[in-house]
């Protein structure tokens, strides 16, 4: 089997190659699920409330729904988090602000969109000063409702869950 | 972080050399889409200026390119936490500009409902509060408590959080069957658990550490400045737009409007527990005095073809009649003042005699509160600051509109 | 002293100095000009309206003219069912107004989002900066009549 | 005052004690487990093609502008259509339906992966809906109010 990396080895760029050759690692198979496995059981979202649905994101977090079975434990600094979760309205003074949480955020990173106003603008879709977060994020799952209850929350980060387990999510979240 | 979200730094300014600014927000661990620019010199805060409208979704604009019944949804998106008292209103303004008066069943209920809504707020501003000075078994207990609350709000109007229950004229849902149990249940369950929620949090001395004798606010000084809610109650002033006795039936209900004099945050903390007491005894008093009736006005009522309307209301609901998407608001203006958990709402509803109201004014108890934040912290310490922001129980969606 | 006698005694100050109050349920009008808005507030806050509810601003292309609405509301047993309007109607091109922060110390956030979204200018206001809109906002006043809102239809026509 | 603190102390440990032997569990195990939401609750909405007399009354009051009346070509009558992008739950369409053609369902708990799921012309709209943790087998809990615990999930038999 040839790697792209060992011409690189050759030329002496060490530090190079060898990151690729650790990348190149961690996409193969057996280590690769692994590293999924791992991710799935720590999907913490960043606490980043964008809008009221974030009285429903407390909920899922709080005793009677209790995500934290699932890995989802809201944490206040995005570099240690894998999910954004976008809890209802972005404003345009607010989206400026995701984005740079997004950016942030070390990969995999995945995006969900909770409630009606985070997938298109709800009632206040034709309001002059909301963003639609899916012309800014790759999006992974849609929860409907305004606010969705905390069951449609739990049920999109199941799926999520199960989704990186297979290790099917997308290049995009795995970019950058 | 990126220097645009979270930063510190020196201002290079004459004079202040020994001035920092620091950014906090919007994305920080509270609950605040809000961002608070911090001036310091040391660890002793001279300024605070809270940059607010990060939620601003521009509500008074699209409650006027919308029929006047469609607007109750919309402003219900304010306060989620809160809906009936968000909206109730706005219901009473156009209640007053159609000249529509709901019986006396409708006026019980929307009672019920604004208290039990009361309590949940306070539940999650207690909670919130809790996780402020990172005190996580309030906010779990809080929040687990107020899952109660909302139960039974939701087995009365069919939503967890947004209940859109209020419409001119009366109310959606009747009680449902064995109501009056549960809830009795859920009181005796919750005067339970506010004497534990006393002994793990209010009566804690690490917690008093935090709260007690910080961000005094004097009488004087609250009425100066417009403060509403349980934020003015805590320092002295009687006032409550309850007692203006201008919707549900609260003049007909023996109630206390819990009053404490202190004025720091620990009292405003502790008042919000009074006021979860008093609206539990409320709640006891609607339930027993709870009139027969129909819930809907008689002038909507009888415009919606029998057929449609017995099977209806024999299963407690109504039905709108027609008009409802159309509804034709006279000429004029109609204020209304309501109490929602975070303090008074104040509504101006102008029309010019179209479908669609000229014009919606609302004030909302956040956006009255906001001042505090620059009043209150300056000569505190930095760590103060979280306390006095978990005391005041703010709701940004709510300020911004 | 009674509800009727304080609020008899405001709309008498009022009356003094050339203002005409109107009665209505829950609410005592005036209709003031901007000279006569600051000498009128001072006599409100005398009488112990000692802060604003709402400022609001009312578009009427039609006459060209903005309406700025004062709510000054008391907490005092006495006065707290009636609330203060006091209406000031300023040209629409030019909308300019003294500023009420001296008075009310609690207009500072009031007028300054009635400036923000309306675009009404009051003198002497410290930090006229925009509240809720973005910093970067370069469109007219969101609030007046003509920024208009999309409104969609109710039919689709499909094939 | 020393001694009113520690006593104060003590108490607060002891009530985190006393829920750490007897804890008040309210936790619903979801997916597994699954609430069996209250009868009048408003969840995804269903449409009965025959019911419909076409009134529009449903679009004309939909807050959201998410009811749409869908006109095909060369058919007189339009029928309703929504698309759960924009939809709020309010309820409206169903209170003011003339003919009780629209109706709520109890499944809420529904998430997406692509836009265009989302959106129900009025033949879609008449689908029957189905609560995905309930598809996976979960067990179905009843909520009760209890004086001692606030909320109980019992089974429903």
């Amino acid at each position: 089997m040839t790697c792209p990396f060992m011409g690189l080895a050759f030329l002496g760029r060490l530090e190079e190659s060898s990151r690729k050759a650790a990348q190149w690692l961690v996409e193969r198979t057996p280590v690769r699920s692994l590293r999924d496995w791992a991710i799935s059981f720590s999907l913490w979202p960043v606490h980043f409330t964008t809008s009221c649905c974030g009285a429903e994101f407390a909920a899922v977090s709080a005793p009677r729904f209790d995500m934290e079975r699932y890995g989802f434990l809201p944490f206040n600094s995005p570099r240690q988090t894998n999910l954004l979760l976008i809890e209802g309205t972005l404003t345009r003074k607010m989206a400026r602000a995701a984005e740079i949480v997004y950016q942030q955020m070390p990969s995999p990173k995945f995006v969900v969109a909770m409630g009606a106003c985070a997938i298109d603008g709800g009632i206040f879709h034709n309001s002059y000063n909301i963003v639609r977060p899916h012309e800014l994020f790759p999006i992974e799952y849609f929860i409907p409702g305004c606010p969705p209850r905390p069951e449609a929350v739990a049920q999109a980060i199941v799926r999520l869950h199960e989704k990186v387990k297979r290790s099917e999510y997308g290049v995009k979240a795995r970019e950058t | 972080m990126s220097s645009s979200v979270m930063e510190a730094r020196l201002l290079e300014k004459e004079g202040d050399e020994e001035v920092y600014e620091v950014f906090i927000g919007p994305q920080h661990p509270a609950s605040g889409h809000m961002r608070l620019i911090v001036r310091l010199e040391g660890d002793v805060i001279v300024g605070v200026d809270p940059d607010i409208g990060w939620v601003h979704r521009t509500m008074e604009k699209l409650a006027e390119s919308k029929e006047a019944l469609k607007a109750i949804p919309l402003l219900e998106r304010m306060t989620i936490i809160d809906s009936q008292n968000v909206t109730i209103g706005y219901v009473r303004a156009l209640e007053k500009l159609l000249g529509v008066e709901p019986p006396p069943r409708a006026r019980y209920l929307r009672t019920l409902l604004s208290e039990i809504n009361r309590i949940a707020s306070h539940l999650y501003g207690m909670g919130l509060a809790g996780i402020f000075v990172n005190h996580s078994t309030m906010f779990m207990w809080c929040f687990g408590d107020r899952e109660v609350w909302i139960q039974l709000a939701e087995e009365l109007t069919g939503a967890r959080l947004t209940h859109s229950y209020s419409v001119p004229g009366g109310v959606r849902r009747d009680l449902p069957q064995g109501f009056k149990e549960k809830a009795l249940k859920a009181i005796r369950y919750m005067e339970k658990r506010l004497d534990e929620y006393h002994r793990i949090f209010f009566d804690n001395p690490q917690v008093r550490a935090r709260y007690e004798g910080v961000g005094v606010l004097k009488p004087h000084e609250a009425r100066r400045l417009g403060v509403v809610g349980p934020n003015l109650r805590a320092s002295g002033v009687r006032y409550d737009a309850r007692l203006l006795g201008d919707y549900g039936v609260y003049d007909e209900l023996e109630f206390e409007i819990p009053v404490r004099e202190e004025g720091d945050a620990m009292s405003r903390l502790l008042l919000r527990g009074d006021e979860i007491r008093q609206s539990m005894n409320i709640i006891r008093q609607v339930l027993d005095k709870i009139p027969e009736g129909p819930i809907l006005a008689e002038k909507y009522l009888r415009l919606i073809p029998p057929k449609l309307r017995e099977p209806a209301l024999k299963e407690g609901r109504i039905k709108f009649p027609g008009i409802f998407a159309n509804l034709k608001l006279p000429k004029g203006e109609a204020v209304a003042r309501a109490e929602m958990g975070h303090g008074e709402i104040f509504y101006h509803v102008t029309s010019d005699g179209s479908k669609k109201p000229y014009r919606v004014r609302v004030v909302t108890p956040s956006f009255r509160n906001v001042i505090l934040f620059r009043y209150l912290p300056p000569g505190h310490r930095f760590m103060d600051l979280p306390a006095i922001y978990g005391s005041l129980d703010y709701f940004p969606p709510e300020a911004d509109r | 002293m009674n509800t009727g006698s304080r609020l008899e005694r405001l709309e008498k100050g009022l009356r003094d100095i050339g203002l005409e109050p109107v009665k209505a349920p829950g609410v005592l009008r005036v209709d003031a000009q901007p000279e006569s808005l600051v000498p009128a507030a001072r006599l409100a806050v005398e009488h112990g309206y000692d802060h604003l509810a709402s400022v609001e601003g009312i578009d009427w292309p039609s006459e060209g003219v903005i309406e700025v609405i004062y709510h000054a509301e008391s907490y005092d047993e006495d006065l707290r069912g009636t609330l203060l309007e006091i209406r000031v109607k300023v040209p629409r091109d030019e909308p300019r107004l003294p500023s009420l922060i001296e008075v009310w110390p609690n207009a500072l956030f009031l007028e300054r989002e009635t400036w923000d979204l309306m675009g009404v200018v009051f003198e002497g206001h410290p930090e006229l900066r925009r509240l809720l809109m973005p910093p970067d906002w370069d469109g007219p006043p969101p609030l007046r009549k003509d920024f208009k809102v999309k409104t969609e239809g109710v039919f689709v026509n499909v094939e | 005052m020393f001694r009113g603190k520690v006593r104060r102390h003590v108490e607060a440990i002891a009530t985190g004690l006393k829920y750490l032997v007897k804890p008040n569990r309210i936790t619903v195990y979801y997916p597994e487990e699954a609430i069996v939401l209250s009868e009048r609750y408003r969840g995804m909405i269903h449409y009965d093609w025959d019911k419909c007399i076409s009134c529009g009354l449903c679009a004309m009051i939909c807050p959201a502008d998410a009811m749409k009346m869908y006109r095909k070509k060369g058919e007189k009558k339009a029928r309703p259509g929504i698309n759960y992008q924009r939809c709020i739950f309010c309820g409206y369409c169903v209170d003011i339906c003339p003919t009780n053609a629209l109706s709520f369902t109890r499944v809420h708990d529904v998430a997406f992966e692509k836009l265009d799921e989302m959106l129900y012309p009025p033949e879609k709209f008449t689908s029957e809906w189905r609560s995905p943790a309930e598809e996976r087998g979960a067990r179905r809990l009843r909520v009760v109010f209890d004086e001692e615990r606030g909320l109980k999930h019992v089974p429903e038999q």
